[in-house]
């Protein structure tokens, strides 16, 4: 008995030693491993959601970019004042809506953030990180819807209709898909959109499709058909900013939607798949547009990485590498046809959103039930849940997951579609859509906003243009030589 | 007095100024301005559609000058905006019924 | 053997908790949970750090916008060279003032960042993670004081008076309030301001005034009282990027002021809070000018949400998000009166700093006075402390806090503007603070840098205006409606 | 007893496995300290890749400020079309040859990224989050590659050397220093890159003077020596939003090369070091050119932080603020000397990119081996590891560190300058390199990419220089003092 | 030979310009300008306050053609560019004393 | 009817109008120019290293007024213009052989 217990002291002696010392001597009350998962992924969706909201920068110089001078300071003020409203409304009522539990059509808890636990379901993240990061995406759509209407919807016109997109449209159709009880999350084979390529680019990129039809198109906008195209943007060093401030930003979107850092695995790969989707896209859609003009063209490359993103959205987290680059590039060259059949629609769309969130949301939503490889499930506050994977067509799952996705998209598609039309014909029918011609000649800002966006000071600036205009002539070139061609004179 | 109008190539300018100035010319005004003629706008390409552009960038020139000098001028700018491609712009000769120096308020060849 | 058996149950037992079950089956030297907090807490502060650094950009752009053709290469170099001026200032000196220890007025701890420990004070922050946060304030406040200064101020005055902001007036009142021992947070019901609208915005929005004051208006500026105005920025687009970017900056302000991602409900609160006060204050300004004009405003609803953000700075950690909105709501309208006031007393301020961060400042550090909730006292390294709950007048707190609030705003507002004027009047004695006529004439970017900030080569340049300006005629228009009126023409 | 203590032992055993610990007055799955430190150090991996890739926003906007307007569209496209090629190319095989496992020269393993483990090497970091990280500096490389070849490039050629540089130069050079293996990394006395000075900054600032080189100047350039000078850049606020961007950018770039937020000093301490470096590095220039021009230069000013950047960013985790401040300084005044000497040489660099990123990436390397304190080791994923702490010249280490630090940057710098100019020339035979003199005069965008960058409608823009370019006159002044002199006029 | 100078709407030059064509015109030369006249200016709204602007933008076309052609063309433009509201400009003729392309040093008539 | 032009300094402009409204001119056309004479232009200073900058900013104004008229406004404007300093610029009067207003098709006098 004694060696017994001598082996045992020996035992505790031995085990007193590093584990003893480990516990003793901490200054700060201890902390348990499990209280620090919270605030790890906490911050993990507040960074995200930071990025996702400086997205809004994004679109600005976007679509301000691919925009003419006349009506983009009209932009700046529809995206700041959508996003402030979509602020108050997903406040109000928005995230009650879409995240509140209710039924498998529309929530109804936690209007004006009652009664908010300290973290939002399972998820372990503090309620109003959850909140901020879900504003953020609320705002991505209500912005998009914007793009397409760019240059002729009245201001008025535009504050009564996001009313209805931010506050209505959009968390209503989350909610069969993002809330705790939607019904489309809670089918057998429940219906997967990762980080929104239906929920937020989908709907927001069909809107637009419903604000342009109602709208009509821009004054003196004529169509391929009839031998005209799109008026050239103003600005292209805008649109290229805007848009890799774009990408930067779904580096929240798509990562941050794991809602949880733990899921380390979970995050590297979403961030990555994002970017590879994001690459080929963009290289996609200038190859493929190469053969018609023989140029290499810098405002249809931006929004072939933006088609990218939009398409790996929803797969981001369930597909690989590869696989993202076959969705990328695929969505690069959907893209460009989405644009070719909205133009012969005669549907004006000045930045394209109908074409880069609409048709490659609804491709991008398909895609996971071809390209998941049935690895990985779903994330969790303290790591991936992969017991229960997702596996798509071309990974041996059949056609479960392909059948819910094309449904899914499909449903809300046609839902939004018709919604949208109805809210902008409303709107239009209050008289207030749309600005009168005599406005849309003078430049909606002027009329509008008070004053046009740019007051260069000629008198202030180099005229550069004109020395450095001339080729080195005399000194580095024969006479002749001097002597240019074509375009550019 | 005569003032002679020039539309020329951008990129000329700067070669027929220098040679305005080897003659001995005083000032020039220049302006930016667009031109449409027989050498025909061309296409540019926008987000995969195309759009005819018509009028293409040019740059006026105006001289203000004495009687005699202004068939001189003309002769100096013609060589040195010359390509030989279509497009090279033209130069013409206005009379003037007076002109006058702002800081000085003289008037005529003194004006110059 | 009893007492054995209990000794055994008393090593099972001991071995059965955390430390034991920490020192078993790991490859890497076992970390514990406190490891785990700094990291967090300090990577937290750096990201919030870099956040409030990009802020600059967002100054820049919102400047150079508001500003005229003539006056932005300066305001670019101004920003860039006060930045690196504020990093050298803020090394030497300004942090020692305003973070070491040394009496309720000064702090003397800390020159050249000498005998730093591992973490600053209690917060378990890296100290130069602390420090690189604390210089990101510093940048920002002087950064406020030159949008004042703008397109007349000499560059060489600028950084003679920078030196006095960096490095002293800031440190030296940020010490009362944020210092170890300084003398406002010292008092038996403490000043409080949580991220800065007091130390950051009050103080640079008053030395904005001071230095406006001292130079005068533009040559050439009107004011309202003599039939002129503001004159027309001459960018809207960099005015709104940068505005975005400042609220995106935002996001690093007021969430990283918790220095402890560990009270993770704070962060999520606080952001959640700073947005809504933007929307509202946004929201405010723009239907609060409508009236005036019948325009929406694109400008003040800049200024409307970076009002709302000033405001918000201060209580942001201790309000509810209604609490804010009515926050940000009135800090809108507080603004734009403060403009009225502030051109009333013909003090020429191009971009509205003293309006947004003077007076926002103070409303923002009186609001928690009457706004705090008394659920939330203050941030620590591994958690919230509610002991000690901060309320304000609204929420039954009675007017302890209000009235400390606004003695310390007050306080620090008058000593700002004495101090303020006594430096720029020094300056201005110097000889260097305001350029010649002449040059403001001849436009101070061609004299103070050498040349102007745009050159563009307009024969490289697409006419779109012309074509595109056309509205579509015979195509869609009856013949007779093709004719505009009025403004725009 | 004996069956008692077995039972005893058995429970004792019980409780001390995780299972045990599991039951323990924890609701979720108990998660052990060692859980949380491979996603706290990938999600900060992941935020600095972020960072890191938003820098080509930075670049984009600094080469389109300092380029001129009809160059720029193509800049654009440039710099998208690269990041993309350069995604899909580090995918493939980039990443294999610089981080896959091999020999000393190349690395051979994760093609197309397959058989990824986990976590990369010792790392602790989500296998696809470092490879994001790596695929962010990768594109940097390429970007700066590209700036010093504006204006003349053919796209056709861009691609080509492109790949080169992105899937060949960059990862086998790189391998040296930051593979498993690399030779220079596994010298006795290692040489040491903490992030890039010399694997990106040289590489990238070499391979641009080799491609400047086989381009030759852009038409009508006329060089220093020749009575001509650098051409204006068409705008100093895009110029400067792009050096702000950058620096932002750079708080990825460094802190992030920790690959740990564990080691929580260590990213305090290389954030500040970056920041101060850069401080002294603006301020260095911009006062080291003010006695030539007397002029306050705001584009060398921009070049001048970022040379203090591109110097810190390899010592910057072994150097003290102080030796920071020293390092950026000098690394502030070799730029413009190196960009006199680029001058001599009659290269164009439209940007500046041998100077900044080559000159004081070579100095910048050799200055760790001058200024490391010798307290610093190396990070790890749980902290530090000081065990061998690296020492510098000038704190008693003598010249071993030096030494091959001098030798590791010339060996790669010859290197990559023969392998550059063999890229270089090798596009050049293939006749792609180079657009013709008519297309550079006709404007490359217009050519390459159809369309200028800008399409104003002048029609639609405010004309307020006029009214506001006059003096107040008769209000505020003397009649006589309204007229100006000098440059202005 | 004579220059034809008209002072329109913006907006209304491509129908000015394709009617030109119509008629026959070679060449046309378009310039940006601000016009102050009966159609006062208008006021804007910059953050909050207001402000007079004076000028509205306009289009300068100048057309070179022979003695023969310019009161044609004049009377093309006229109703080409009207929208009969104020503000729609004015078309003025002057002699030109010689004229020369370019490109071939051709003169007169031959130069257009 | 005569045409008179003006090359003035941009910030003079408003002088400029002004002191021509006051003569009741009922109309006038501007543009951005840029000069080059006897005040020499002046060196720029980008990124360390130095450029010439041969050309100004000035602003032309046109009038077009009636026979009578021409000079009273050149003599209003050369005072309102006036800096004393080098670089004022020039003033000069052209003939017009015909002028209609686009709106109403008034000739002559009735046009402006
Ligand atoms: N009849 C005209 N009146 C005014 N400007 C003209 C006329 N014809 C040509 N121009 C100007 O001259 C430029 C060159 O003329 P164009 O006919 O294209 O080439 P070329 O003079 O070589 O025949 C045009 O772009 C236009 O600006
Ligand atoms: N006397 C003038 N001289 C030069 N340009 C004039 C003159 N009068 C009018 N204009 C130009 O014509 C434009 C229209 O003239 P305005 O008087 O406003 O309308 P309308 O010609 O219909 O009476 C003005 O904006 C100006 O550019
Ligand atoms: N001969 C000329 N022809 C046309 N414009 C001229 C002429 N001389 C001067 N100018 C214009 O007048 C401006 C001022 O002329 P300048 O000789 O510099 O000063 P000043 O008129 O005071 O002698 C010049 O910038 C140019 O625009």
């Amino acid at each position: 008995v004694g060696v017994v217990m001598l082996g045992m002291w020996a035992i505790a002696w031995y085990f007193t030693t590093r584990a003893g010392a480990a516990m003793l001597g901490q200054q700060t009350p201890a902390v348990k491993a499990d209280d620090v998962v919270n605030p790890l992924n906490t911050a993990w969706v507040l960074v995200a959601a930071f990025l996702v909201f400086f997205m809004q920068a994004g679109f600005m110089m976007l679509e301000a970019g691919f925009a003419r001078t006349r009506e983009i300071s009209n932009i700046m003020l529809e995206c700041i004042a959508d996003t402030c409203l979509c602020g108050l409304l997903f406040w109000a009522f928005g995230f009650a809506f879409m995240f509140g539990s209710g039924n498998g059509w529309i929530g109804h808890q936690y209007f004006f953030l009652n009664n908010a636990p300290a973290t939002y379901g399972s998820t372990g993240v503090a309620f109003l990180a959850f909140f901020l990061f879900q504003f953020a995406f609320a705002d991505t759509c209500s912005t998009i819807t914007s793009g397409a209407m760019v240059g002729r919807t009245a201001f008025g016109g535009d504050l009564l209709y996001s009313l209805g997109v931010s506050g209505l449209i959009y968390p209503i159709v989350g909610h069969w898909i993002w809330g705790p009880d939607g019904w489309l999350a809670t089918q057998s084979t429940p219906f997967r959109d990762f980080a929104g390529s239906t929920v937020v680019h989908t709907v927001g990129g069909i809107l637009a499709l419903a604000g342009a039809i109602a709208l009509g198109p821009r004054l003196g906008r004529r169509f391929k058909r009839d031998g005209g195209g799109m008026p050239p943007g103003h600005d292209m060093i805008l649109a290229s900013l805007g848009g890799v401030i774009l990408w930067f930003g779904w580096y929240g979107f798509n990562p941050g939607s794991t809602l949880s850092a733990m899921d380390f695995a979970g995050i590297g790969r979403v961030a990555t798949n994002t970017t590879l989707a994001a690459c080929a896209g963009g290289l996609a859609a200038m190859f493929f547009v190469y053969p018609r003009s023989h140029k290499w063209d810098t405002g249809i490359s931006i929004n072939g990485f933006l088609a990218g993103l939009v398409a790996i959205t929803c797969p981001c987290y369930w597909v690989s590498p590869f696989g993202s680059i076959c969705i990328g590039a695929l969505a690069g060259v959907i893209m460009v046809l989405a644009v070719d059949f909205v133009e012969w629609l005669r549907v004006d769309d000045p930045i394209g959103a109908v074409a880069v969130h609409g048709a490659c949301g609804i491709f991008g939503t398909i895609s996971l039930g071809l390209f998941a490889t049935g690895q990985f499930g779903v994330p969790g506050p303290t790591g991936a849940d992969n017991s229960s994977p997702v596996t798509g067509l071309f990974y041996g799952g059949g056609a479960h997951q392909l059948g819910i996705q094309v449904v899914g998209s499909a449903v809300v598609t046609i839902t939004v579609l018709v919604l949208g039309l109805a809210l902008m014909y409303a709107v239009k029918a209050a008289g207030v859509l749309r600005v009168s011609e005599d406005i849309e000649v003078a430049g909606i800002d002027i009329h509008e906003h008070g004053a046009p966006a740019y007051h260069p000071e000629y008198a202030y600036m180099g005229y550069s243009a004109i020395p450095s205009g001339k080729p080195a002539g005399t000194v580095s070139l024969p006479a002749g030589a001097a002597s240019p061609v074509g375009v550019g004179e | 007095m005569y003032l002679v109008t020039a539309i020329i190539k951008p990129h000329r300018l700067e070669d027929v100024t220098e040679s305005l100035k080897d003659l001995g010319v005083s000032g020039i005004t220049v302006s930016e301005v667009q031109g449409f003629g027989r050498q025909r706008g061309h296409t540019e390409v926008y987000r995969g559609s195309e759009y005819r552009v018509d009028f293409l960038p040019k740059v006026m020139l105006q001289v203000a000058c004495d009687d005699t000098a202004a068939d001189k001028i003309a002769d100096t700018i013609v060589p040195a905006a010359r390509t030989g491609k279509i497009g090279d712009g033209k130069v013409w000769i206005q009379e003037l019924a007076r002109i006058v120096r702002v800081r000085t308020g003289e008037t005529g060849a003194d004006a110059l």
